[in-house]
C-alpha cells in the first residue's frame, strides 16, 4: 500500500493534468475557471514545497510509473534542482494567476477566458514534468504539452501582431524541440535505452564516436532553440510583448528555464562525461554564445521602446548568465546558475507584474506613454523599481547574490575569468542604463495623457503578488540559504564531492 | 496446382495493364484521355492483382481482407476520377480532341 | 526483395518531397504532402511498423490533407515568387547535411540485428510481455502500459491542440461573413454535378465507422489502437462534412460537446491512473485494477486508456475540423 | 563497409535538410508549415529504421512459432506512434493561426507582414 506521502512525487504533475481538461469546460465567464486554476496551482505549489523538505532530507526521490523498474517504464526522478524549478513554476503560476484576476479582463474578452486557464494549467504541468521526469523522451512530451499551450496562449493577445509572434514562436519551438528528438533519437541508436540513469552508464561503452557527438549537438541546439539562447533568441521578446500581461509575468519567471534546466541534466547526467574532447568543444561554443548573448541582449534592451520588450531582451541577456554558469563545468558554477534561475524567476515576475499593473490602468506598455505614471501610481513604480534593483545586482537583493555567486564561480576558471567579469559588470551597467530609462519616464517626465479612471493605483491583487514578490527579492537577497543549500545540494548530486 | 498458375497469369495481366496505363498517362495529349488511360490501372489493373493474390492466399482472412479492398476500390475509383473530370470540366479545362467532333457534338 | 520496395519507397518519398516544396500553387502543394504521408507509410509497412503505418495513413494522409485544404480555402492558395533568402540557407543546409552524411557512417545498419537497440531494452519488452500483460501486439503494451505516462502526455498535448485551435478561431472575424453557413450547406447539397459523390461517399461511411472501431478494439491482437482509431473516425465525419456541407456536420457534433467529450476522454485517462493510486498502487499500475489476477487488470487498464485515447483524438480532430471547416461562414 | 544499410538515414538527412530549408527560405506561412512537417517526418523515418531487423516481422505475437522468432524492435514504434500525433497537433493550430493571420492582415506572406508591423 501507497500512502498520500508517497505518491506525492506523482501528484505534483497530475493534479494540473486532471484539473486542465475540467477547467476547459467549466461554465461562467472566466471566473469559476480563474478560481479552479488557482486552486490546483496553489497546491501543486504546496506539493511542490513538501518535495523540497524531503528532498532536503533524504536526496532524490524516485517513482516508478505503473510500477515497472527503471529502463523498461518511465520513471520521475526528483533531484534538489527539480524541486527548486517546480517551486519556481507553480509559484509562478500562482503569482501569474493573481496577476490575471485583477489584469486578465482588460486583455483577454471574458469568453475566452476558460480555455486560456486550461492551457495555463497545461503549461504549468508540461514544464513541471520536464522537470521531474527521469526519462528522455518522456521530456520531449511534456515539452510538447507546455509548448502548444504555449503558443496557444501568446495567440490570444490583445493585438494582431500576436499571431505572427504566435507562428514565429511555433516554429521555432517546433524545431526545438525536433531537434532535442533527434539528439534523444542518435543517443537511443547507440545505446538502446531512453532512461537517462542507464543512459549515462552505457553511453560509456560508445563514449567518443561521432554519433554521440552529434546527438549532443542536436540536444544543445534544440534546448538553445527553446530556451532562447542568443542567436536562437528572436521568438522571445515578441512572444513577452504580444502575449496578454499576466501571461508574460508567468512565461517570462519560467518557461525558458525548464530548457536550461534540461540542458543541465544532458549535460551533467548524460552526455557531458562521453565527449571527451569534444565536450570541452561544445561547451566553449556555449559559453562564447552565452557571453555574445548577456552583452547583446542587454544592448537591444537599451534601444527598446516597449517595456516589455525591454525586459524580453533583459531575459535574453539573464539567460546568458545562466548558460555561462552552466557551461562552466564546476560546481560553484553549476550553483550559481541554480541560484540564478530562482531569483530571476523572482525579480522577472515582480518586473512583469508591475508592467501588468501599468499596462491595466494605461493601456500600454510603451515607454513613452509612461510619463508621470510614477505619481499616479506610486505603489507599483516603486516596486517596479526595487524589482529593477535587483535585476541589476544591488547589494540586499537576491540579484546581487545569483552576481556574486556566479562571479565567484568566473574567476575560479583562470585569466579568461578575469575578461569575463569586466563583460558581466558591463552587462550589469547596461541594466543600470535601461532600469534608468523607465524610472526616469515614469518619475520625472510631465504626464502627457490624461488617464480618465479617478482610481489610478494598480488593483489589489497585482498590488499584493507585486510586493510579495518584491520582498521576497530581499529576502532571497538577505537570507539565501534555502536557494543555496538546494544548489549545492544538486551540484553534489551532478558533480560527486564538491569542489 | 492450376489455381497457381492462374493466380500467375493474373498477376501478370493485371501488371500488364498497369504498363499500360503508365504509358497512356505519359502519352496521351490532354487531361480527360490521360484520365481515360489511368482508370485502367486503377480498375483492371489492381482488380486483377488483387483477384490473383486472393487465389494465391487460399481460404484465410487475408483473402477477405483483399475482397475488401477490391470491393472499396470498386466503389471509390470511378467516383474518384469522375469527380476529377467533373471538377476539370467545371473549371474549365476543354478537352483537347473535341476540335475533331463535329460542332454541335461539342461539350 | 523488401529492401528493394524500401529503397523504391524511400526514392519516391525523397522526389515527392521536393515536388512539395517547388509546387507554388498551396493546393497542389498540400495534395503532394499527403501522396508524401502515403508513401512514408508504406515505407513504414515495410520497415515492419504496421501500427506507425496505419496511423501516419490516417493522420498524414487523411487528417491534415484535409485541413491544409480547409486553411487553404480561406487563404491563398498561391504562393507569391518569395524574394531574397534562398542562397544562404542553402548553403547552411548543404553544410549540415554533409557533416551528418559522413556521421551515418558509424551508424548501425538497417536491419542489423547486432545494433545496440535491439540488445538491450527491447528484448526484454519481447521476452516479458506475455508474462506481465498478455496481450498479442507489443506496440500496444508498450504504448498503454510500460510507457503509459507517455501516451497520457500525448492525449493532453491532442486536447491541447484542440482548445488552442477553438480558442485561437473562437476571436469573431473583422468582415462578417456574406453568407451563413446554412445557406452554403445548401448551395453545396443542391450542386447537380456534386450527386454522384454523395450517393457513393456516404455509402463509405458506415464502412470508415466500422474499420474505426475495429482498429480501436482489436488494436490488442492486430495493428491498432486508440490513436488510429480516432483518426479514422474523425475522417468519416470529415468525409460527411465535406459531402453534405460543414453546417450539417457541425449541427451533428456540436462543438461544445466535442470538446466535452475530449475533456472526458483526458479525464479517463488520468482518472484511471487516479484510480491506480486511490487503491493503493503507483499511478498507472493497471494490476490494481484486478489484484487477484494482474493480467486481466492489465487488460482491463489497457482497454479503458485505449478508449480514453479515442475518444479524446476523435473529438478533437472533429472539433479542429468543424472550426477551420465553418470559418467562412462565421 | 556495407553502404546501403545505410540508404535510409541517408533519405532521412535529404528530407531533414529538405524541410529544414523551407522553414528558413520560404515566405509563406502555409508553405513552411508544410516544410515543417516534412521535417517532422524525417525524424520518424530516422526511428522507424532503426527498429527493422532483417528477417523479422512486426512486433505482434500470432502465437505462430516460426514468425515469432524475430520481432522489429517496438520501442521506437511507439515513439514514433507518439511523434505522429505531436506533428498532427502543431499543424493544426500552425492553420489555425494563419487563418486568422489571413483575417487580420489580408496576406499570409512573412515579407508582407513585417512591412505592415513596421508601420504600424
Amino acid at each position: 500500500m501507497m500512502s498520500l506521502y508517497d505518491q506525492l512525487p506523482i501528484l505534483v504533475i497530475t493534479l494540473p493534468l486532471l484539473a486542465a481538461p475540467v477547467v476547459a469546460v467549466l461554465p461562467g465567464r472566466g471566473k469559476l475557471p480563474w478560481l479552479f486554476a488557482t486552486i490546483a496551482s496553489a497546491l501543486t505549489f504546496l506539493i511542490a514545497i513538501s518535495l523540497a523538505c524531503r528532498v532536503m532530507e533524504n536526496g532524490t526521490i524516485p517513482y516508478l510509473l505503473g510500477n515497472w523498474e527503471a529502463p523498461y517504464g518511465i520513471v520521475l526522478s526528483i533531484g534538489p534542482l527539480s524541486v527548486l524549478m517546480a517551486i519556481v513554476i507553480s509559484g509562478a503560476s500562482l503569482a501569474g494567476l493573481f496577476v490575471s484576476l485583477g489584469g486578465m479582463d482588460k486583455e483577454v474578452p471574458p469568453p475566452h477566458q476558460p480555455l486560456l486557464y486550461a492551457c495555463w494549467l497545461l503549461v504549468m504541468a508540461g514544464l513541471i514534468g520536464i522537470v521531474t521526469t527521469g526519462d528522455a523522451f518522456n521530456v520531449f512530451v511534456f515539452m510538447e504539452v507546455s509548448s502548444l499551450a504555449s503558443y496557444v496562449m501568446v495567440a490570444n493577445g490583445p493585438n494582431r501582431q500576436a499571431l505572427p509572434a504566435s507562428f514565429k514562436y511555433l516554429v521555432t519551438g517546433t524545431f526545438g524541440a525536433t531537434f532535442y528528438l533527434i539528439g534523444v533519437g542518435y543517443l537511443y541508436m547507440m545505446t538502446g535505452t531512453l532512461n537517462m540513469a542507464d543512459l549515462s552508464a552505457r553511453l560509456a561503452d560508445v563514449a567518443d564516436t561521432m554519433p554521440v557527438l552529434i546527438a549532443g549537438g542536436f540536444l544543445m541546439l534544440g534546448l538553445g532553440m527553446k530556451g532562447a539562447l542568443f542567436p536562437m533568441h528572436a521568438w522571445m521578446p515578441n512572444a513577452y510583448q504580444f502575449a496578454p500581461s499576466p501571461v508574460a509575468a508567468f512565461f517570462a519567471a519560467c518557461s525558458t528555464k525548464v530548457p536550461l534546466f534540461v540542458m543541465v541534466r544532458v549535460l551533467y547526467e548524460i552526455v557531458g562525461h562521453h565527449l571527451g574532447s569534444y565536450g570541452e568543444l561544445l561547451s566553449g561554443m556555449m559559453m562564447t554564445l552565452s557571453v555574445i548573448a548577456f552583452i547583446v541582449g542587454s544592448l537591444i534592451a537599451i534601444y527598446s521602446e516597449d517595456l516589455k520588450r525591454v525586459l524580453g531582451y533583459s531575459s535574453v541577456a539573464q539567460i546568458g548568465y545562466m548558460v555561462l554558469g552552466i557551461c562552466l563545468g564546476t560546481s560553484a558554477g553549476l550553483t550559481a546558475a541554480s541560484i540564478h534561475m530562482f531569483n530571476h524567476a523572482l525579480m522577472k515576475a515582480a518586473l512583469f507584474a508591475a508592467v501588468a499593473a501599468v499596462v491595466v490602468r494605461t493601456g500600454s506598455s510603451k515607454i513613452e506613454d509612461l510619463a508621470g505614471i510614477g505619481k499616479k501610481m506610486p505603489l507599483t513604480m516603486l516596486g517596479f523599481a526595487l524589482a529593477g534593483l535587483s535585476l541589476i545586482g544591488v547589494p540586499l537583493t537576491a540579484g546581487f547574490i545569483s552576481k556574486w555567486y556566479l562571479i565567484k564561480a568566473i574567476l575560479e576558471i583562470g585569466p579568461l575569468g578575469i575578461f569575463l567579469t569586466i563583460l558581466i559588470l558591463l552587462s550589469s551597467l547596461m541594466a543600470v542604463v535601461y532600469i534608468w530609462k523607465v524610472i526616469e519616464v515614469a518619475y520625472f517626465k510631465p504626464t502627457k495623457i490624461e488617464i480618465p479612471d479617478a482610481r489610478t493605483e494598480a488593483p489589489v491583487s497585482i498590488l499584493i503578488v507585486l510586493w510579495i514578490l518584491v520582498l521576497a527579492n530581499f529576502w532571497f537577497g538577505i537570507d539565501p540559504e534555502f536557494v543555496l543549500s538546494l544548489a549545492r545540494s544538486e551540484a553534489v548530486d551532478v558533480l560527486g564531492v564538491s569542489k | 496446382m492450376w489455381i497457381e498458375w492462374l493466380a500467375y497469369a493474373l498477376l501478370a495481366a493485371g501488371s500488364f495493364f498497369v504498363v499500360v496505363g503508365a504509358i497512356g498517362v505519359l502519352r496521351m495529349p490532354d487531361l480527360y484521355t490521360r484520365m481515360h488511360a489511368s482508370s485502367v490501372t486503377e480498375m483492371l489493373g489492381s482488380m486483377l492483382i488483387i483477384i490473383g493474390l486472393m487465389l494465391l492466399t487460399g481460404w484465410t482472412l487475408s483473402t477477405f481482407k483483399l475482397f475488401a479492398i477490391m470491393m472499396f476500390l470498386f466503389f471509390t475509383a470511378p467516383v474518384a476520377s469522375y469527380a476529377m473530370a467533373n471538377a476539370a470540366l467545371l473549371s474549365g479545362v476543354k478537352p483537347q480532341l473535341a476540335d475533331e467532333l463535329p460542332e454541335e457534338k461539342r461539350p | 526483395m523488401i529492401t528493394v520496395f524500401d529503397y523504391f519507397t524511400l526514392t519516391m518519398v525523397a522526389i515527392v518531397a521536393v515536388a512539395t516544396i517547388t509546387s507554388s500553387n498551396l493546393f497542389v502543394a498540400s495534395m503532394w504532402s499527403g501522396i508524401y504521408s502515403l508513401l512514408m507509410a508504406c515505407n513504414f509497412f515495410i520497415l515492419d511498423a504496421a501500427d506507425v503505418a496505419l496511423t501516419e495513413a490516417a493522420v498524414g494522409a487523411g487528417v491534415s490533407t484535409v485541413l491544409y485544404m480547409g486553411a487553404l480555402s480561406l487563404t491563398d492558395d498561391k504562393e507569391q515568387v518569395s524574394r531574397g533568402r534562398k542562397i544562404l540557407p542553402l548553403l547552411a543546409v548543404v553544410a549540415l547535411g554533409l557533416i551528418l552524411m559522413i556521421v551515418t557512417i558509424e551508424h548501425p545498419r538497417v536491419g542489423d540485428i547486432n545494433a545496440p537497440i535491439h540488445q538491450h531494452v527491447a528484448p526484454w519488452y519481447i521476452e516479458k510481455t506475455p508474462e506481465y500483460i498478455n496481450i498479442p501486439n507489443l506496440v500496444t503494451a508498450i504504448l498503454a502500459s510500460f510507457r503509459g505516462f507517455d501516451t497520457m502526455g500525448e492525449v493532453l498535448v491532442i486536447f491541447t491542440a484542440g482548445i488552442g485551435v477553438i480558442s485561437v478561431l473562437s476571436f469573431k472575424p473583422k468582415r462578417a461573413a456574406s453568407v451563413s453557413g446554412s445557406e452554403l450547406g445548401k448551395q453545396i447539397r443542391g450542386l447537380h454535378h456534386h450527386a454522384v459523390l454523395r450517393v457513393v461517399g456516404k455509402l463509405l461511411i458506415p464502412i470508415i465507422l466500422l474499420f474505426g472501431l475495429l482498429v480501436q478494439f482489436h488494436g490488442k491482437y492486430s495493428p491498432g489502437g486508440g490513436f488510429s482509431a480516432g483518426a479514422l473516425f474523425a475522417a468519416a465525419i470529415m468525409l460527411y462534412g465535406i459531402l453534405e456541407g460543414a453546417d450539417r456536420s457541425a449541427h451533428a457534433m456540436p462543438q461544445a460537446v466535442m470538446l466535452k467529450l475530449a475533456a472526458l476522454g483526458c479525464t479517463i485517462y488520468t482518472g484511471v491512473g487516479f484510480v491506480c493510486m486511490l487503491l493503493g498502487h503507483h499511478f498507472l499500475d493497471y494490476n490494481a485494477l484486478w489484484p487477484s489476477n494482474p493480467k486481466l487488470g492489465q487488460y482491463y487498464g489497457i482497454l479503458m486508456v485505449e478508449f480514453g485515447v479515442g475518444l479524446t483524438v476523435t473529438a478533437v480532430l472533429i472539433m479542429i475540423f468543424n472550426a477551420i471547416a465553418n470559418r467562412a461562414t462565421y | 563497409m556495407n553502404l546501403l544499410g545505410l540508404y535510409n538515414y541517408w533519405v532521412y538527412l535529404f528530407l531533414l535538410l529538405v524541410g529544414m530549408y523551407t522553414v528558413f527560405a520560404k515566405n509563406n506561412y502555409v508553405k513552411r508549415l508544410i516544410g515543417l512537417s516534412i521535417f517532422q517526418s524525417a525524424v520518424f523515418l530516422l526511428f522507424i529504421s532503426m527498429d527493422k531487423v532483417a528477417g523479422g516481422t512486426g512486433p505482434i505475437f500470432t502465437g505462430n512459432p516460426v514468425t515469432d522468432a524475430v520481432f522489429a524492435n517496438p520501442l521506437p514504434q511507439v515513439l514514433i506512434l507518439t511523434a505522429i500525433v505531436v506533428g498532427i497537433a502543431g499543424t493544426a493550430l500552425g492553420l489555425a493561426i494563419t487563418v486568422r493571420i489571413r483575417e487580420e492582415y489580408g496576406s499570409i506572406e512573412e515579407s508582407d507582414i513585417r512591412k505592415m508591423d513596421d508601420q504600424s
